[in-house]
């Protein structure tokens, strides 16, 4: 009965950890499909989103969920000029040299946010949780507005994706970017535009785990992996794959700590992922962006 | 500074440069000559770097150890469990394209290193190893040279024998093969050979040269914990020297190493004097920014590096007109 | 020689190689011609072990090879060359061909390593024959330069080249003339003819090319469809009606499948 | 003045040059077809004019003012619309969606180009919500055209429109390229069924080597024992 009652416990946690690793994947996921790399430094993007959204609130004194809008777009907008002072130069060349480079822009966006916030942990005001007890459940308000929030990020991205031009043409180039090229679409803006939703998308999964944890200039870099985890067992360049990938991901990393140390979680989604990649890898889910 | 002072200072320089050679020769095996993505080089040093420790150290109620084994013991276990380590990671991610094969090998020093962090029975987790010795230094002093000067030679007699080996390895027709499969894969299979052997055995050999790179530096730095193989020093700082030397190029791996290596601790030196106070605490951050900011230099204006691969020297006899 | 049995390869619901069969002969240059999409290429790809038959056999000798990987068919003495030129484009012309020849025992890290005088020996004897191709080919100027900055006509000839590196008697050529000018097409055709007749080469090529095909290749098989629709001498195939239409269009139904 | 005239282009991917001096011209309300062996260059000729390919040597006019080299976002802004040979749909997108990116650069309301794309195509009404990827090939095809339709163009580049098609669609396809040229379209279309497409074409050059060997109206070159010798060699 306690094992059935901690099972559902973690299930809650998993999800609430799968809601901000499948925001991250998501984008992982779109900027694979249109520009075919693998970008490492999509956590610490989250790391900034987290960063800025705190630095929001304080200084405006507004509520905590006005961070939400805040990191996102502090966020596009470091993803945006990273991309037009480095990776725009390189994105004709192999797509691993953007590899190499995002890997240091990982470290270079770390560095930014050590100096500007300083090394130490800080937290987001979320005041005192007083969690609901559902049978012998315990549910803390901040986890269903995470829960919440996550869901209206990804219902607007899917009416941004299958309502809009730009949206549309954004699934236009990750399926043929030749022909959306002959076909007149504007190639560099699809891609800036891929920019600012992957940074802001990094930076919602950011602000979400710093209010549901702390804020640490590694905060992004260690679940960089548990992210990617998620978009290759989506099927990497299929964001709706992503979330399903960031829900199980989530659900196993809390799960084993039934069994394991806490701190071997990422090693958890790690191990899901090199099983993933061994047995298919082109990822679980089919779907397309 | 005094005159002890600066040739301290230049042996300890050059003991790292010697080690970070060490680890780029290793990378240039795999990602030069052979084309595959290995970031997670702090893997593979930190697994060299403790196998060693264990293996000769007194016994200790901290960790695992208590082997007392003899140096080259220490050094030969390093190789071999590097090795083995890059036998399975290369087995597994052979048929992945190069993006899973990045994500894999930072998954798996991720990995390394929470485990070195949290198994204390093996390692004494985040609070090191320490009192890991140089078992040369007795042999050094009979000579009247200090322990440290000993480290160097140590050190440099084992980089001679790396870049021996690589450099030969690259203008063997092994290293030709290689070039040819990271050039075009289906012509290389058409011509009969075993792509997936080949890759496997650079991959392999570089993993183990990274593995005698940790022992070296176990030996020399005498403390290990989980923070010297955090990515930024274990695998950031060995892909730029390649990068900015020259990938493919062994003399390229050499000159990145000594130019990234002055770059960097010269930067701490820099800012340890030069910084305005406002700036004082931050003078870490703006070291991995400099050197972060520098990579991108590299890759958009010289991709190729400061000395470009080149052909080796096929013709033992000028035939040619 | 080669021994192509009931060839079948279905592409999403299409069949791209339907039933074919066909002999290769020992010390002939087989032709195989067809329109595009008529399964040429899927066929070369078959026999040449890149992809996998629905059903039917390729033999080689009294061997059954079908599913057999490129690099195990080389060690059989089958070798191809690709339709765009597949050069190993950072390396030197003359590295180019010093990749090919099987069993270097430099290939071997640890031979390498402590064997180097070995390895050298076997390199400079290598080195001569690298020199010898390059003579007959008449690409000795370029032996320095870079494949990739090869012309497109230079590199089917390094492609050919590769071929002549190896013991392999059997060589599959991929459209040996596409996008080539008629100087170097000339050059190529000749190469060919050489190697059949002074060194007992066996061939057999795709071509669209009729001029090669018809200077060069005895028999001549014809694709359409996925199916095999005529074989014999050039002037056979030129005078029957339904080869004539395949090339023609619009008499075949069902013209589908994978484009060659 | 012609509506679209490519003259003397040399040009390749790099190395040697595949286009040799080829020259195309292309008459508003007329269809042209190139037709000629493998390895001509017809293709590469249809990338050339539509900027995919750099020209080296040469100058390709549209309604006499120089567009050598340009961008293709720049032909698709002049009325120039290409449909390439394979992979010619966004596969995850719907019919509509397909449509829609065709008209990508227009401003304003698109729904009547639409409408008329339909009245061309009935059959595109229909499954206007299916995904493209998941049509037979002929209907990808009406797809492809369809969505080049969408910016109103004075002229049609097609690659090779028929490839994989069956006889009876083959046929269909073919009609539907009259009536693209009955609207006031100029048509230029490479054709391996050389003998339909030169049927329905009012002109036709034959290309080999890179360059022209032949140029007619089409009945005339089908009835040249030459062109048809071209074809078998010999």
């Amino acid at each position: 009965m306690d094992l059935l009652i901690d099972l559902i416990q973690l299930s809650v946690y998993g999800v609430v950890l799968g809601s901000v690793l499948a925001l991250g994947a998501i984008g992982v996921s779109m900027i694979f499909g249109i520009l075919r790399f693998a970008h490492f430094a999509h956590g610490d993007l989250m790391t900034i989103g987290a960063y800025v959204g705190l630095s929001f609130i304080m200084i405006t004194d507004a509520p905590i969920w006005w961070a939400l809008p805040a990191g996102m777009l502090g966020a596009a907008l470091t993803a945006l000029v990273v991309d037009q002072a480095v990776y725009k130069h390189i994105r004709r060349t192999q797509p691993v040299i953007l590899l190499i480079s995002s890997f240091g822009m990982a470290l270079v966006l770390r560095s930014i946010v050590q100096i500007v916030w300083g090394p130490s942990v800080q937290s987001y005001p979320t005041g005192i949780q007083r969690p609901w007890w559902v049978w012998e459940i315990a549910i803390v308000p901040t986890h269903i507005w995470i829960i919440l929030a996550t869901i209206v990020i990804v219902t607007a991205l899917h009416l941004f994706l299958t309502r809009t031009r730009i949206g549309k043409a954004m699934r236009a180039m990750s399926d043929n970017m030749d022909l959306a090229l002959v076909t007149g679409i504007p190639a560099e803006r699809v891609v800036m535009i891929t920019w600012l939703i992957g940074g802001a998308l990094a930076a919602g999964a950011g602000v979400l785990l710093g209010i549901d944890s702390r804020l640490t200039p590694t905060m992004g870099w260690n679940i960089l992996l548990p992210v990617f985890a998620a978009a290759i067992l989506g099927g990497i360049g299929r964001p709706y794959g992503a979330i399903a990938g960031g829900l199980v991901i989530g659900l196993a990393m809390e799960i084993s700590t039934l069994f394991l140390e806490p701190s071997y979680k990422p090693a958890v989604a790690f191990v899901i992922m090199v099983a993933v990649l061994i047995v298919r890898p082109q990822g679980i889910f089919k779907g397309a962006l | 500074m005094e005159l002890a002072g600066i040739a301290a200072y230049l042996v300890s320089f050059f003991t790292f440069v010697g080690i970070y050679a060490i680890l780029a020769l290793g990378l240039n095996m795999q990602w030069g000559f052979s084309g595959q993505f290995n970031i997670g080089v702090a893997g593979f040093f930190a697994v060299g770097a403790y196998t060693s420790a264990i293996l000769t150290t007194p016994e200790s109620p901290w960790h695992l150890g208590g082997y007392g084994m003899p140096f080259l013991v220490g050094i030969v276990g390093a190789v071999v469990a590097s090795a083995l380590l890059g036998l399975v990671i290369g087995w597994i991610t052979a048929r992945l394209r190069t993006d899973y094969l990045a994500i894999a090998t930072i998954g798996i020093a991720e990995t390394l290193r929470l485990i070195v962090a949290n198994e204390r029975w093996l390692t004494n987790g985040v609070r090191g190893m320490s009192g890991i010795e140089r078992p040369y230094a007795d042999f050094f002093a009979a000579l009247g040279l200090s322990s440290a000067m000993g480290s160097l030679i140590v050190v440099c007699a084992f980089l001679v024998l790396v870049y021996f080996l690589v450099e030969r390895a690259r203008q063997s027709p092994w290293g030709r093969v290689q070039r040819a499969i990271r050039e075009n894969e289906p012509a290389a299979e058409a011509s009969g050979k075993n792509i997936g052997r080949f890759r496997l055995e650079a991959f392999v050999v570089g993993s183990a040269i990274m593995g005698l790179g940790g022992a070296l530096y176990a030996h020399y730095f005498g403390f290990l914990s989980p923070e010297a193989f955090l990515p930024l020093y274990g695998t950031f700082l060995v892909w730029v020297m390649l990068i900015a030397g020259g990938s493919g190029n062994n003399k390229g791996a050499l000159l990145g190493a000594v130019i990234i290596w002055a770059i960097w601790s010269g930067s701490e030196f820099l800012m340890s004097t030069a910084l305005p106070e406002a700036l004082s605490g931050h003078a870490g951050p703006l070291r991995v920014l400099l050197i972060g900011v520098l990579l991108q230099v590299i890759l958009i204006k010289r991709p190729e590096g400061l000395l470009p691969e080149t052909t080796p020297k096929t013709v033992p006899f000028g035939k040619r007109d | 020689m080669i021994r192509i049995e009931h060839l079948t390869k279905s592409f999403g619901g299409i069949h791209a190689v339907n039933d074919v069969s066909f002999e290769v002969e020992r010390g002939s240059i087989t032709g195989l011609i067809g329109p595009n999409g008529a399964g040429k290429s899927t066929l070369f790809n078959m026999v040449a072990g890149l992809i996998r038959p629905d059903s039917g056999r390729v033999w080689l000798e009294d061997e059954n090879i079908t599913g057999r990987r490129p690099h195990q068919l080389f060690h059989r003495g089958l070798v191809r060359t690709f339709q765009i030129p597949h050069e190993f484009t950072r390396m030197s012309v003359r590295e180019n061909l010093m990749v090919v020849p099987p069993a270097q025992s430099g290939e071997n890290l640890l031979q390498s390593w402590l064997r180097w005088g070995k390895v050298r020996r076997e390199d400079r004897a290598v080195l001569e024959k690298v020199d010898e191709v390059l003579d007959f080919l008449e690409i000795g100027h370029v032996a320095d330069e870079r494949a990739g900055n090869l012309s497109g006509g230079q590199k089917k000839l390094l492609d050919l080249g590769r071929t002549m590196m190896t013991d392999a008697r059997i060589v599959l050529l991929d459209e040996p003339g596409a996008g080539v000018n008629r100087t170097l097409l000339g050059k190529i055709s000749d190469a060919i003819r050489r190697l059949n007749t002074e060194r007992g080469y066996t061939f057999c090529l795709i071509e669209h090319d009729m001029d090669l095909i018809s200077s060069l290749c005895h028999p001549v098989h014809v694709m359409a469809n996925g199916m095999l629709i005529a074989s014999g001498s050039m002037d056979e195939i030129r005078n029957n009606e339904e080869v004539r239409e395949a090339y023609l269009g619009g008499g075949i139904s069902g013209r589908m499948g994978a484009s060659a | 003045m012609k509506l679209l005239e490519a003259n003397g282009i040399y040009g390749g991917y790099g190395g040697a040059d595949i286009l040799k001096g080829a020259t195309v011209q292309v008459d508003q309300d007329e269809i042209v077809v190139i037709v000629g062996p493998n390895g001509a260059g017809k293709s590469t000729m249809m990338k050339a004019v539509f900027g995919l390919l750099h020209v080296r040597q040469g100058e390709v006019l549209y309604k006499g003012k120089p567009i050598t080299n340009g961008k293709p976002e720049q032909m698709v802004r002049l009325g120039v619309a290409y449909v390439p040979q394979e992979k010619n749909v966004f596969p995850s997108l719907t019919v509509e969606e397909n449509l829609e990116m065709g008209a990508f650069l227009i401003r304003g309301d698109i729904r009547p180009r639409k409408e008329k794309v339909y009245e061309v195509f009935p059959k595109l009404r229909e499954r206007r919500k299916q995904q493209a990827g998941l049509m037979s090939g002929g209907e990808r095809q009406m797809v492809a055209m369809g969505r080049a339709l969408m910016i109103d163009p004075q002229l049609l580049m097609l690659d090779e429109p028929t490839a994989g098609l069956s006889p009876r669609l083959i046929d269909e396809t073919f009609e539907r390229i009259i009536r693209i040229r009955d609207l006031g379209i100029g048509v230029l279309m490479v054709e391996q069924n050389a003998k339909q497409a030169l049927a329905i074409a009012d002109r036709g050059y034959v290309l080999a080597t890179g360059t022209n060997r032949y140029e007619d109206t089409g009945p005339n070159l089908l009835a040249n024992r030459e062109v048809a010798e071209m074809f078998l060699g010999g």
